[in-house]
């Protein structure tokens, strides 16, 4: 009984529904400020020109797919640790959302790669790992997928989750460890962003945006999922015969 | 001298809950009968006392001296499936798990010939009929001597000569101080001390755990 | 009962065969596919062989647990009191005992047709007997955790490939450092080492966990 | 009867989103090995993706009949009056439905990421299209020969691969007839087709001739 | 009408003999329960009547009219394993054997709601418990109307309401002019015409074929 009190799903359900509106509203709201800035306020560069601006797309995009396959280890260690049944919905729910940034990343950064270094597609370190990236999370969603028992699937997705984060600190300094045609980094550094104020904030705005966004749609895919698995479980006990007897 | 001690067992399977709240007490030289309508979790009591499932709530205690003890060095479970492969003669597949489970009992021939099957002994099992099998796995429980026999609807597939020989086997077993729990809905051809009927301990309403207290 | 497990393994093998014919074929079309352009051959031919090998790897895994499963073998040694590592080593080792190791026994003979000099095939056995036990390790996750899966290959190797990927660079580049003058063979060897090393240990536990939920 | 086989298959086959993604990571693991030159991954690129076909045929090919045999379900087909030629056609053309079609329809995409040239890629397309169901039947036969010998492993390896290597070689000389110039297209296309239909009638007939032993 | 005839009929099971000399006739409206001990081949007999082995000797011969009949094209089949899928949902499942049978008999809701699965005609089968699918399988024989049936073990995992239905359902279909053949060892709940025990035509010795009578 205890495991009801602790998941409480149903109090998360009543949360989240009243944080929603608020939450798109934020959205909204960092995306017009951050894409106005973006477009409109920062300087196209003295070298690249205007196609500088794909960066505002490309670089919260990267940071968000490396943040989601976090929260999805985190979520798998409250998996195996806690046996939290949010924690479950929560990993289930943001592979797909992170397949998508890690879409957007790629697509993105090889449309910048045509103007920059002449191809769409170069097999070096920080690429190849991004890519990496991308087909783990199809593994992991194909896993989610082909399992009836969700409970089996949560344990089984986490332990698989676990043992592919070592990918993240791979993609992170990859640009460090091996030459890349990619830059390193210039913002997340232990020495403080190397980067210009006017380039600094507006993709700043815009990695708020974006987070934000994560959130919603999180959020919004972990209350389908709850409410998935209790119809499920709903059409499970239609099933069970010794419920019949009385109905 | 063992004793198998479990309770306020509780089940859960696929996050559902299938039984809560089963004691049981079972002591040197005894048998107990599992029954209950079909799914009402005879087959899941059986995985959690050796092992294969962890509950949901509640305690298993198995005195056997050591205090060290788990039921799964002491047991040996009979499951709905036979544990032997096809492409390999009866006599090896008992012989390979007379190795797993420690070579203290017969040797994989006699404890065939146990369960007549002597003249199918050197034949693949993949040949063997839907009983013989099962008298193959039965077997399989002579070859090692373990004082927990955990026994999944045992008498599946058997005819009645069959049936009767399993009595023997049982009581022989029960005699040298063993004890036996068998989980079937039929009525089986050995002597039995108690029996836990499971549909009484029925998770009330089968409400799904975790995700939906409301429902 | 490790060694019990391992020598009914042996005996069931069998698997071993489609990887092998997979090898042949991968190995016979790669010249026709380069054209006839014999020291490009020889470039990538210790890549070929690599790649070769982790796929036939890939290919039998999926029976790897799951016969065990089906048949009941497997509840019954979860059952039996002994550690399941134990039963999970001992049917890896079976494993690659009937897949992998004809292949590497083989490689000189395939070598040979992809126009490699003798060096080369020396670096190829000795870093492939280092390596693919890491890879059989790594995919027994994949087989584990699968295992009750009714169509478990292609998803399998969609799981376990990224997992298997440092492997494969290191031994292709110990392999190319062996024959090509300034670089070191043993730095990349001894980090292919260490892989194969973490490889087995993850896969060892993490195989052996996923196992048991499975039969929950 | 062959209708109600072929889209029930297609059911359980589900989406090719597993098949894609496993291409998509054999693509990403080719550069691994050999090296990150786009020139070379161009040359290679062709029997690459070939070779990926021949693994994606093969990685599933295990369950294709064992499935119902293990169900039940063989049995009743062929239990049911109906000609087994029917049922093997049926499984084997939602087979390639599933596995392969969508593959060849990733082609182009795929030839970006190892910088094919378009006419490449159309070749590579039409090889495929034609070339991969006379893989897929062969492999059938080998399929219905394991769901009957547990130990039909070598027998798999050797009726397989005299049937798909020949198809492999043509296909991929055919697609670098393609875009190299002076060699011919049609000769080594027209050979590809004639080993299909070999392959597919050989492996119809064998394939309906080893399950029937196989329920025996 | 139809009237399944066979003479002399010998069984040979991967090369070793499993009963001989077997003789059966069966007409429209009657029942013929085949018992013997495990092993005796009452499976086997079953498969040689449809066609899924070939016999060692003897001839099978089906009269319906049409003389080139052969016995699989009237009959239904209901073996140890259910065939079916369990992705599937049940109806998805029944009609996919309507198609291959021949959609002459009732649709997949109505013959489900005969064998009392209406509930979870829309479940993937997998939810389903043993006897529930055990049921489904039986509704397959609904959906299509062939005037043979050939059932091994059908009461295998039923519980009593269950099996009383398979009762009904096989009276109806005798009372229409089937003929039904069942094995099984245990009683059945409906009226059977005639009985073969296969243990009296068990293959004396088990000789291997081809090996000699000394062996
Ligand atoms: C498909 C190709 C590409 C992929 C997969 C990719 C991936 C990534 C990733 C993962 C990051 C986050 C790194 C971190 O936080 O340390 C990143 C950042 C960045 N990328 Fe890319 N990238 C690609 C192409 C490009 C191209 C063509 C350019 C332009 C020359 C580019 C410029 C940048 C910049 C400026 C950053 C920000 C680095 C920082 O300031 O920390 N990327 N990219
Ligand atoms: N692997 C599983 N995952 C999820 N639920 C399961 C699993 N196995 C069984 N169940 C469910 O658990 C319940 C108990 O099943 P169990 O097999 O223990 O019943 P049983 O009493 O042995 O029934 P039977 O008489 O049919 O053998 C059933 O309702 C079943 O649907
Ligand atoms: N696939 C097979 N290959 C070779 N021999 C077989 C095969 N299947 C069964 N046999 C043998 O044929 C004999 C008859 O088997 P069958 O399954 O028909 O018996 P049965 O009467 O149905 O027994 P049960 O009551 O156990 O179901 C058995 O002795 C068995 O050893
Ligand atoms: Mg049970
Ligand atoms: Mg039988």
């Amino acid at each position: 009984m205890q495991i009801i009190e602790l998941a409480n799903p149903t109090r998360f359900l009543s949360i989240s529904a009243r944080l929603m509106p608020v939450l798109v509203g934020a959205t909204a709201v960092c995306f017009v400020v951050g894409l106005y800035m973006a477009f409109f306020v920062a300087p196209p560069d003295y070298q690249q020109g205007e196609t500088v601006r794909i960066m505002f797309l490309h670089v919260p995009s990267a940071w968000l797919a490396m943040f989601c396959y976090t929260i999805m280890a985190l979520s798998a260690l409250g998996t195996l640790v806690w046996k939290h049944p949010l924690a479950d919905v929560s990993a289930k729910a943001a592979a797909p959302i992170g397949a998508v940034f890690t879409f957007l990343a790629l697509a993105t950064g090889s449309l910048w790669g045509k103007p920059m270094w002449g191809t769409w597609w170069v097999w070096d370190a920080r690429l190849t790992s991004v890519l990496v990236l991308f087909l783990m999370y199809l593994g992991l969603i194909a896993l989610w997928r082909s399992f009836d028992d969700q409970i089996a699937a949560g344990r089984l997705c986490a332990k698989l989750t676990l043992v592919g984060f070592i990918n993240i600190p791979i993609i992170k300094f990859s640009v460090d460890w091996w030459n890349t045609l990619h830059q390193p980094a210039s913002v997340v550094r232990l020495d403080g962003p190397t980067i210009h104020s006017s380039i600094l904030w507006p993709l700043l705005v815009m990695a708020l945006a974006f987070s934000l966004l994560f959130l919603v749609l999180h959020l919004a895919a972990m209350r389908t999922e709850i409410l998935r698995r209790r119809v499920d479980r709903l059409r499970r006990l239609a099933a069970d015969d010794r419920l019949q007897q009385g109905a | 001298m063992p004793t198998l001690t479990a309770s306020g067992l509780a089940c859960q399977r696929g996050g559902y809950p299938v039984f809560s709240g089963v004691d049981l007490e079972i002591a040197t030289g005894q048998t107990l009968q599992v029954t209950g309508r079909n799914g009402s979790g005879k087959s899941s009591l059986l995985r959690l006392l050796c092992g294969l499932l962890e509950p949901a709530g509640g305690t298993i205690r198995f005195d056997a001296g050591d205090p060290e003890a788990r039921v799964a060095d002491h047991c040996h479970y009979l499951g709905h499936e036979n544990g032997l492969k096809p492409q390999l003669t009866t006599v090896d597949n008992l012989d390979f798990w007379r190795k797993v489970y420690g070579p203290t009992g017969k040797a994989a021939r006699e404890a065939l010939s146990v369960v007549g099957l002597d003249r199918v002994a050197d034949l693949p099992t993949a040949y063997l009929s839907a009983g013989q099998k099962r008298r193959a796995a039965i077997a399989r429980l002579l070859v090692s001597n373990r004082s927990t026999w955990l026994l999944d609807e045992p008498t599946a597939a058997l005819d009645r000569p069959s049936e009767s020989l399993l009595g023997e086997i049982v009581d022989a077993h029960t005699r040298a101080g063993g004890l036996t729990i068998v989980a079937t809905h039929l009525t089986l051809p050995f002597a039995v001390t108690a029996t836990l009927d499971l549909t009484a301990h029925h998770a009330s309403a089968r409400v799904p755990a975790g995700l939906g207290a409301d429902q | 009962m490790i060694g019990a497990v391992f020598l009914r393994d042996l005996r069931l093998g069998g698997a071993g065969f489609i990887g092998l014919t997979f090898f042949l074929a991968l190995v016979t079309i790669i010249p026709f596919g380069v054209g006839p352009d014999l020291n490009l051959l020889a470039r990538i031919g210790p890549a070929v062989l690599w790649i070769g090998a982790l796929l036939s790897i890939l290919l039998g895994l999926d029976r790897l647990f799951r016969a065990d499963y089906e048949d009941g073998s497997l509840d019954l040694l979860l059952a039996s009191g002994h550690a399941i590592e134990g039963v999970v080593l001992a049917k890896v080792a079976a494993y690659w005992v009937t897949t992998t190791l004809p292949l590497i026994a083989a490689v000189p003979f395939f070598g040979f047709f992809l126009n490699l000099e003798p060096v080369a095939i020396g670096a190829l056995v000795v870093t492939m007997a280092v390596g693919t036990p890491g890879l059989a390790f790594a995919g027994a996750i994949g087989a584990a955790v699968t295992v009750s899966l009714p169509r478990g290959g292609l998803l399998l190797a969609v799981i376990i490939l990224p997992i298997c990927i440092p492997i494969l660079i290191f031994g292709v580049t110990a392999t190319r450092a062996a024959f090509t003058d300034p670089d070191p063979f043993l730095p990349p060897f001894l980090i292919l080492i260490a892989l194969t090393l973490f490889g087995a240990v993850v896969g060892l536990f993490a195989s052996a966990a996923a196992l048991r939920t499975a039969t929950r």
